[in-house]
């Protein structure tokens, strides 16, 4: 029979879940305002959610801080766990997302942005995406995971257009899948151990030095498999060009960023005990997944013709190349993965952002999709800030110093040389090499090229308004003087890194 | 007659499982297609019924809960969105949701 | 003594910048005169040190500045007049002022007159340079330089196009030869340290013999080229395109000479490999003999005397080569002398008869021009070796070395091609000025020369006579640094006989040809004659299909072959491997890119798919472990 | 301001730059000017600070930049670096004063001044990362000149300059990381310092790969053959400006890296691969000698003559000894000042006939005596006539060469010779004969801008030639420290024995030399 439990206040240590429930909290304030009262003005939710999001920021500060005092936290019947790595993957998540919600006061009038249960559905999912990072129990991060991914959904689908409901529904529908994957992996780690807690699963695993490592390789197999789609590793990516190409830039840039960096912090927790405790198969297949996922997204990304689908393919790409830290597994390489990222946020945030304040209305007849590579043929001449900036972002992107992404790379492949993984390394370079090409192409047309004819350059920044521009501008100054925040940002990374374990 | 045990349970599942997976490839409409994924979702319900009775731990019931909650939700969402697409199109066969591509 | 070594070194630059200045402008007199007088005072220069130096005085050593100095290399700009220098010094400017001051006259209508000062002395003073330096990179400097200024003098008329293929062929040419010179120079500097004569030359006998042949082999690669030696020599016929005082000043005074010079400064060398210098005299000989018989039947005036400098040279080269450099520096001047005068009276031909140069189409020339005749008469006299011109002295010691030191072959070949040189110096002599004024067929009224330009000629006609007189004084003055050997033949017998039966041999010659061609009904051979069509005579007037087998063999392979590594190497191999790459890359991109149809159905199979995969994998892997044990023993009995 | 000056160096034009957005679009090139020549100017005055006697590094400073990871903003310049950098400061001076684009002046301007900021830091840089930072940089500015203002194929040839070089660039920067990590291995902090670098020893097969590592970065930017084909395409295509930059300063990157990483870091491994490397020069000195002989295109011509001598240049650097590494060093300055100076004179002809192609040209000469005397002069130091600055460095880096093999340097060598054949075809072509076609009849002589340029460029070749000691020593100096660390470094016998030990100086190469006698 059960004990009856006795729960103390204190020992819960409810302060483990105040980053999620300010979210989740601004959420409801956001549907309770729409009940009380219809049709005010998208501002008002966005400043409203900026503002909950800034305090969720803060939280995660004063955590930060506890962390840094009394190391890893446990909460809530030690379901939560808040550890570096939630923190610092909160830290991202909260951030994007704070630079993502302003992009919503754009000029033209979009459909999704009149209803307050977009802000209320994109905090839900923040929720959603903090509970995911900040808990090891299997269980809390299905929660995570489903909340996110179907408020995202659901998001995708509210730009209203024939392709977003496509996007949305093939979106859902793998998701589906992937989250059905995910359940059986579950089972068979709970079937092998009898817990769903990944330290007690490492722990029992251990314990009986991985006796059923067919079994366990089973679970692994729908783990990868739901995580693979997740973080668009190949085969599992072919719905992020979709999505990305249905759904609104801005929309599609989060999408790169946030729930990419939950995704890698639960395949942080649950495949690099399984690395360390020599579980070789997965290596080769990790090892296997990183190298397809990079080159076979840059070739693809090589021949589009519309730029959002190749910063979708490029973003794949991205993702596969950071996928070797967790291959590799040292401190330094799940350090250079929260680098890469935060590095990453800031300068593909900031290209969705130049696309997502181009973005037209109508097509004229020469475009063949919103952001055909043809509409930016010679946009330095007619405007000439918004080339540059994107060309910078473009340059980051590739990799070229001293821009902000360079610095993520930098750091990554030396991870790789320091662990010995040499061809990695030397793979990692030359991808970095042919995903030149595309991002150059873009410069190419930019720069190179001359307008079209009748083209006067304001459609560059039709959809501009402040917001978005100062979106644009911290971005920007993100990814130029990068290397002047680099130093404090690996310290401050590889100490939480370092102190959880990793 | 023969006990059932655990691994019937687990062998129930994944058969299941593996119905599910085959209609999640095979069928073409969307809402067959729904029915296929919750069909994948609840095998695994079953496993971690069995499993949870099987070690006396409630761990198990505890996950098949969530995973039913969700599988709800999703049918919600799923269902939302294929009524709009019917609504936009007049039909919900997989073959008309191909025009992004490359 | 040091103000006129600079003096002597640097006012022909001086001269060629002031004409420079001018040099896109139209003719202006001074641009000529100018020059001219500097040379002059840089010939007054070298007759003053020339006159210390006689007088016993210690050469003439300075450092100007340091041109190179990196890890041990050090090279300073350093000149040096002693014996040797000063006598090259002394033909160099000789012969240059008189040139200068004949070119005023024979450059009179030249658009292009100053250009052609500023070159001129340009090349004098490269000239002086090359002879002046005290090291091997300083000659070199001047080696490049004379090349450089011959190279824009022969191509002076830049609008003829076998002007400036002749300029390029001889520049080309040259830098054959030139990396020899400079692979030896290389040698001379990792084996001794240093690149100055001195300290160089007294290290030498120190290092082993099959480094010094080296040495000597290379340096003697840049002499060849230099000196047009056999198989470098078809560049000096060609660059008689130039205007010809530039011939008898480069082509056939000074520059060709510098590979004579080359060896006669490096005596210390080739002293040690006497094999190298027997290579030396045999290459001469064999020039010597191959020069003059493609001059007997050659019908471009200018041609011929250039074929003789070849010849002559070859006669310069057995005498160094066989050590006796003293004999070889005599010859040498002397030959400036005398070749420089037959040079700037064929130049007087040539604007008489407006640059016609087919000697078959002049003739009675004599009576149109006296001096020239008289001069080009003398001139020929002393090319053969008449006593008591200067090429008795020179020419006939050159025979007696090489009887002297027992080579009878090359002095048997040489004795040969006195005759030959006696024979083609007066058939163009005498078809140029004797016989029927044939050249009035063609509606040409010859003029003699402007007087001024005879005038300046007339110290080449005196040298050219008296020259042999210096002999005395010039080898006790030389000796002082070169191998002073004393060539006599022992019984005076002996020596009568051989210098009574050379004077009998070539006047001999000489009267052949005067026989053969001052006779009336001489006609312009069209081809159709006897003579002409024998293969020998093909032979010699093709000059033995050299150049042909260079156009065919070398030139032509070596345009299709860059065009081949051009077109087919570096566009369809190494640069079309690169864009292959990317080409695969983008191709593979293009080809698989179906993979992504859009197809919601697809991507499911595909995510399946995917699992399945991965669920094999970890099938297959995990029996492999489980059942590792077995499998080891069946690999092991498998015998893998 | 001494202590600053390399960082006002690097930064003065891109700050310039950036201000020049504001420029009226008339002004901008007096704004230019201006600016570089106060660029110019700077560097000349770091010249006269600059300590001769010196060997080591000069006007360092020090700042850290990611000091977690051992990166740090170090600059400094010896007698390697120094006269690159000036060099590179006057042919951005002169390149703009002589600027004849008239298309988007502005933005080429302003790209120059930027492109100017990373080659003064590539050399300046002592920090590999501070380098690779710049080396990747100075790309950006290449690409869009090629790009923007190029020929028909410039688009096709500006991406194939930018990939090439990227790609290469990114292999050495897994080879930096590697070093990094070997330091850090060797003495537990990690460090991108390039004078920390030195004093790693490393055993001789981590050498061998990191030097193929680099190796592929340098060779491509170099470009050594079979790397080279991005070049005729970058020079064919690109305006003048962009050629002139391109070879006179960007190619010197490679060469300079060769001497500034791979000899010091890697001595045994530069002895292992001198011959492979030597063999790959002397292909680049012969067969793209035949190549550029049998081009139609001046600027060709000229391009691939640039492979040419950056063979040459190779070759010297490999000598692994004083004289050839000097000459090496010095013909980087000489080739940058001759083929910029034949690009410019190339760029004079395409202004005025809009065409490359020699056979539109032949007797030029007579019409434009004062142009064809300039392209004489250059065209004669490119053949390596002595008295011109080219001489000098082929000349040593040819005697260094020869220490190390005969037959080697003697094939080598007939550049002189297939120098002179392209060049003199060339010329020939253009300027000899006859005038034949109509337009060419009429063609202005060069003009009071284009002089500008070309009479100190004019001046430099031969004043240099003739006295090339004021660059020539401090050059000796730094490269003796360099080989003399080599040689202390070196722990094969090969290596010790091709590289000189210079403290007990020539007397070791003589003894040996007579042993092997």
């Amino acid at each position: 029979m059960l004990a009856p439990v006795n729960v103390s206040l204190e020992s819960l240590n409810l302060m483990t879940l105040a980053p999620m429930l300010i979210p989740i909290i601004g959420a409801l304030v956001i549907l309770v305002i729409d009940m009380l009262k219809g049709g005010l003005d998208k501002s008002l939710y966005v400043v409203l959610s900026l503002l909950f999001l800034i305090m969720d920021f803060f939280t995660i500060v004063d955590a930060s801080s506890i962390f840094m005092k009394d190391g890893t936290l446990m909460g809530v019947f030690d379901v939560m766990l808040i550890d570096g790595l939630a923190i610092l993957s909160q830290f991202i998540i909260v951030g994007a997302s704070i630079l993502f919600i302003p992009l919503a006061l754009s000029h033209k009038r979009f459909h999704e942005f009149s209803y307050p249960e977009f802000f209320a559905l994109f905090l839900f999912m923040i929720g959603g995406f903090q509970f995911m990072v900040a808990t090891d129990n299997l269980i809390l991060v299905f929660v995570g995971l489903e909340t996110s991914s179907l408020a995202l959904y659901t998001l995708i689908a509210m730009h209203n257009r024939d392709k977003s409901f496509e996007a949305a529904v093939k979106y859902f529908t793998m998701g589906a899948l992937a989250a059905g994957f995910y359940s059986f992996g579950a089972m068979v780690f709970y079937a092998l151990t009898g817990s769903v807690e990944i330290s007690k699963i490492a722990a029992v695993l251990a314990a009986n030095a991985y006796a059923d490592l067919a079994y366990v390789l089973i679970g692994v197999v729908f783990m990868l498999a739901a995580f693979a789609f997740k973080l668009s590793l190949v085969p599992f990516h072919t719905w992020a060009p979709d999505v990305y190409e249905g759904s609104s830039a801005a929309m599609a840039g989060y999408m790169s960023i946030v729930p990419k960096i939950a995704a890698f912090v639960v395949a942080m927790r649950l495949f690099e005990f399984l690395i360390h405790s020599g579980v070789v198969w997965l290596e080769i297949v990790l090892y296997i997944f990183v190298i397809v996922t990079m080159t076979a997204a840059n070739i693809w990304a090589l021949v589009q013709t519309d730029v959002k689908r190749m910063l979708a393919y490029s973003s794949v790409s991205h993702a596969g190349f950071v996928m070797a830290a967790i291959l590799i597994g040292t401190t330094q390489s799940n350090s250079a993965l929260f680098l890469y990222w935060i590095l990453f946020s800031f300068t593909n945030l900031g290209s969705f952002s130049m696309l997502w304040i181009s973005r037209q209305k109508h097509l004229p007849a020469y475009q063949s999709s919103d952001h055909s590579y043809d509409k930016f043929a010679g946009m330095i001449k007619t405007a000439p800030i918004a080339a540059t900036i994107m060309g910078l972002f473009m340059l980051s992107l590739a990799g070229i110093p001293p821009f902000a992404l360079f610095w993520g790379k930098l750091y990554l492949i030396s991870s790789a040389v320091t662990s010995g993984y040499t061809v990695l390394a030397l793979i990692m370079a030359l991808n970095s090499a042919i995903a030149g090409y595309y991002y150059v192409k873009l410069i190419v047309y930019m720069f190179m090229k001359e307008p079209i004819v009748g083209n006067n350059g304001h459609m560059y920044v039709a959809n501009a308004t402040k917001p978005l521009r100062t979106i644009i501008g911290i971005a920007a100054i993100g990814t130029i003087f990068a290397f002047l925040a680099i130093n404090p940002l690996l310290e401050f990374v590889t100490s939480f890194v370092y102190n959880s374990g990793y | 007659m023969m006990e059932i045990g655990l691994n019937h349970y687990l062998i129930l599942s994944i058969i299941l499982f593996t119905i599910g997976l085959i209609g999640v490839m095979r069928r073409k409409n969307l809402l067959l297609l729904f029915f296929a994924t919750e069909i994948l979702l609840n095998s695994v319900n079953i496993a971690f019924a069995a499993i949870s009775h099987f070690y006396g731990d409630l761990t198990g019931q505890m996950f098949a809960f969530f995973v039913i909650a969700i599988a709800a939700s999703e049918v919600a969402v799923g269902l939302g969105l294929l009524i709009v697409w019917h609504k936009r199109h007049g039909t919900i066969d997989l073959d008309t949701m191909s025009t992004m591509r490359g | 003594m040091e103000l006129y070594l600079y003096l002597a070194l640097f006012a022909p630059l001086a001269g060629s910048l002031f004409a420079a200045l001018f040099g896109a402008s139209p003719k202006i007199m001074i641009a000529g005169i100018i020059p001219s007088a500097l040379l002059f005072a840089s010939f007054v220069s070298s007759t003053i040190l020339l006159v210390y130096i006689l007088s016993g005085g210690a050469p003439v050593h300075v450092e100007m500045m340091t041109w190179m100095a990196t890890g041990n290399l050090y090279i300073p700009f350093g000149f040096v007049v002693d014996q040797v220098s000063v006598t090259m010094m002394m033909v160099v400017t000789v012969v240059s002022t008189i040139v200068h001051i004949y070119s005023i006259g024979y450059m009179d209508h030249d658009k292009a007159f100053n250009r052609f000062f500023a070159w001129l002395s340009a090349f004098v003073f490269s000239m002086m340079v090359l002879v002046m330096s005290d090291n091997f990179a300083g000659l070199f400097i001047g080696w490049e330089g004379v090349g450089l200024c011959s190279w824009a003098l022969i191509g002076f008329w830049y609008h003829k196009e076998s002007a400036t293929w002749a300029a390029n062929e001889a520049f080309i040419m040259n830098r054959i030869a030139d990396l020899g010179m400079l692979i030896g120079i290389f040698l001379v500097y990792w084996n001794t340290g240093t690149l100055q004569y001195e300290q160089a030359f007294a290290v030498m006998p120190a290092l082993g013999t099959d480094i010094l042949t080296l040495m000597g082999i290379f340096l003697f690669i840049g002499a060849m080229g230099k000196s047009a030696q056999f198989p470098l020599h078809t560049w000096l016929a060609d660059a008689m395109e130039g205007p010809t005082p530039v011939s008898a000043l480069i082509h056939a005074a000074t520059m060709v000479t510098a590979g004579v010079y080359l060896v006669v400064r490096a005596n210390p060398l080739f002293d040690l490999i006497p094999h190298v210098g027997l290579f030396i005299a045999s290459l001469g000989a064999f020039v010597a003999l191959f020069a003059a018989s493609m001059a007997l039947v050659n019908r471009d005036m200018k041609r011929i005397i250039a074929y003789s400098t070849l010849s002559q040279l070859g006669y310069m080269f057995v005498a160094a080569g066989l050590g006796a450099y003293w004999v070889a520096l005599f010859h040498l001047m002397a030959h400036a002398f005398f070749k420089a005068l037959l040079f700037l009276g064929a130049g007087n031909v040539m604007h008489a008869m407006h640059n016609e140069l087919d000697p078959f189409k002049m003739g009675g020339l004599k009576k149109a021009m006296k001096w020239t005749f008289i001069m080009m008469t003398v001139a020929s006299v002393a090319l053969a070796g008449i006593y008591p011109l200067a090429g008795f002295f020179s020419k006939d010691l050159i025979l007696e070395v090489a009887m002297i030191e027992h080579h009878y072959i090359i002095y048997s070949v040489l004795l040969f091609t006195a005759g030959l040189t006696a024979f083609y110096s007066f058939r163009l002599v005498a078809l140029i000025f004797h016989g029927e004024e044939r050249y009035k067929l063609f509606g040409v009224h010859p003029h003699e020369a402007y007087k001024f330009m005879l005038i300046a000629m007339a110290p080449l006609l005196i040298l050219a006579v008296i020259a042999g007189s210096f002999k005395m004084t010039y080898f006790e003055m030389v000796t002082a640094v070169l191998p002073a050997t004393e060539y006599h033949v022992h019984s005076a017998v002996a020596y009568w006989i051989m210098t009574i039966g050379t004077q009998l041999f070539v006047i001999a010659a000489i009267a052949f040809a005067y026989k053969k061609y001052v006779r009336s009904g001489i006609t312009v051979p069209d081809g159709t004659s006897k003579m002409e069509n024998r293969l020998c005579y093909k032979i010699l007037s093709n000059q033995y299909y050299i150049p042909y087998i260079y156009e065919e063999y070398l030139v032509k392979p070596y345009r299709e072959l860059s065009t081949i590594f051009w077109k087919q190497i570096d566009m369809k191999v190494v640069d079309a491997t690169v864009d292959g790459i990317a080409g695969i890359i983008y191709g593979t991109g293009e080809k698989t890119r179906d993979m992504q149809s859009g197809n919601l159905s697809t991507m499911l199979k595909w995510m399946v798919a995917g699992t399945v995969g991965l669920l094999s994998l970890a099938v297959v892997f995990g029996l492999a472990v489980r059942y590792s044990v077995e499998i080891k023993a069946i690999l092991s009995g498998l015998g893998v | 301001m001494l202590d600053h000056i390399l960082s006002i160096l690097i930064f003065f034009p891109a700050i310039a730059g950036v201000f020049g957005f504001m420029i009226q679009k008339e002004s901008v090139r007096s704004y230019g000017v201006a600016v570089a020549t106060v660029e110019f100017v700077l560097s000349l005055w770091l010249w006269f600070a600059f300590d001769a006697n010196v060997s080591g590094m000069q006007f360092m400073e020090q700042l850290p930049l990611v000091p977690a990871f051992g990166i740090n903003y170090i600059l400094g310049v010896d007698g390697i670096s120094l006269f690159i950098i000036i060099l590179a400061a006057f042919f951005t001076m002169i390149g703009i004063a002589s600027l004849t684009e008239t298309k988007d002046v502005k933005n080429m301007i302003i790209s120059l001044l930027f492109l100017q900021m990373t080659m003064v830091g590539v050399f300046a840089a002592l920090d590999a990362i501070v380098f690779y930072i710049f080396w990747e940089l100075s790309l950006v500015p290449m690409l869009y000149i090629i790009g923007a203002w190029g020929g028909p194929l410039r688009i096709y040839a500006s991406v194939k300059f930018f990939l090439y070089t990227f790609a290469g660039s990114l292999v050495m920067l897994v080879g930096m990381l590697f070093m990094a990590y070997f330091y850090y291995q060797a003495t537990g902090v990690w460090s991108f310092a390039i004078l920390e670098w030195y004093r790693l020893i490393l055993p001789e097969n981590f050498q061998l790969w990191l030097f193929a590592a680099f190796f592929v970065g340098f060779a491509i930017k170099v470009p050594m053959f079979p790397f080279h084909t991005w070049l005729p395409y970058a020079h064919g295509q690109a305006p003048t400006i962009g050629s002139v930059i391109l070879a006179a300063i960007l190619l010197k990157m490679g060469t300079y890296a060769f001497i500034r990483f791979s000899l010091p870091m890697f001595p045994d491994a530069s002895a292992f691969f001198m011959f492979p490397i030597a063999i790959l020069a002397i292909i680049m000195i012969i067969y793209t000698a035949m190549v550029a002989y049998a081009q139609e295109d001046i600027k060709q011509v000229v391009a691939y003559s640039s492979v040419s001598h950056m063979g040459i240049i190779i070759l010297g650097t490999f000598a692994l000894n004083v004289e050839g590494i000097s000459g090496s060093i010095f013909l980087m300055i000489a080739h940058g000042v001759v083929s910029g100076a034949l690009f410019l004179l190339v760029g004079v002809i395409y202004d005025r006939r809009h065409t490359k192609m020699m056979n539109q040209f032949g007797g030029l000469a007579s019409v434009m005596p004062r142009y064809a005397t300039i392209f004489g002069l250059m065209l004669m130091a490119s053949v390596g006539m002595p008295l011109t600055i080219n001489f000098v460095g082929e000349f040593l880096s040819l005697l260094g060469f020869y220490q190390q093999s005969h037959v080697l340097t003697i094939l080598a060598g007939t550049a002189i010779i297939v120098g002179a054949i392209y060049m003199l075809a060339a010329y020939k072509k253009m300027f000899f004969g006859t005038v034949t076609i109509e337009e060419n009849r009429n063609l202005p002589d060069v003009n009071k801008r284009e002089l500008l340029a070309l009479i100190p460029l004019s001046i430099i070749t031969v004043w240099l030639g003739v006295y090339p000691n004021p660059v020539l020593a401090p050059i000796n100096k730094s490269v003796e420290s360099i080989v003399q660390l080599m040689h202390d470094k070196s722990i094969t016998e090969e290596a010790k024995s091709r590289i000189p030990n210079l403290i007990q100086g020539i007397e070791i190469t003589r003894t040996s030399k007579e042993e092997a006698n």
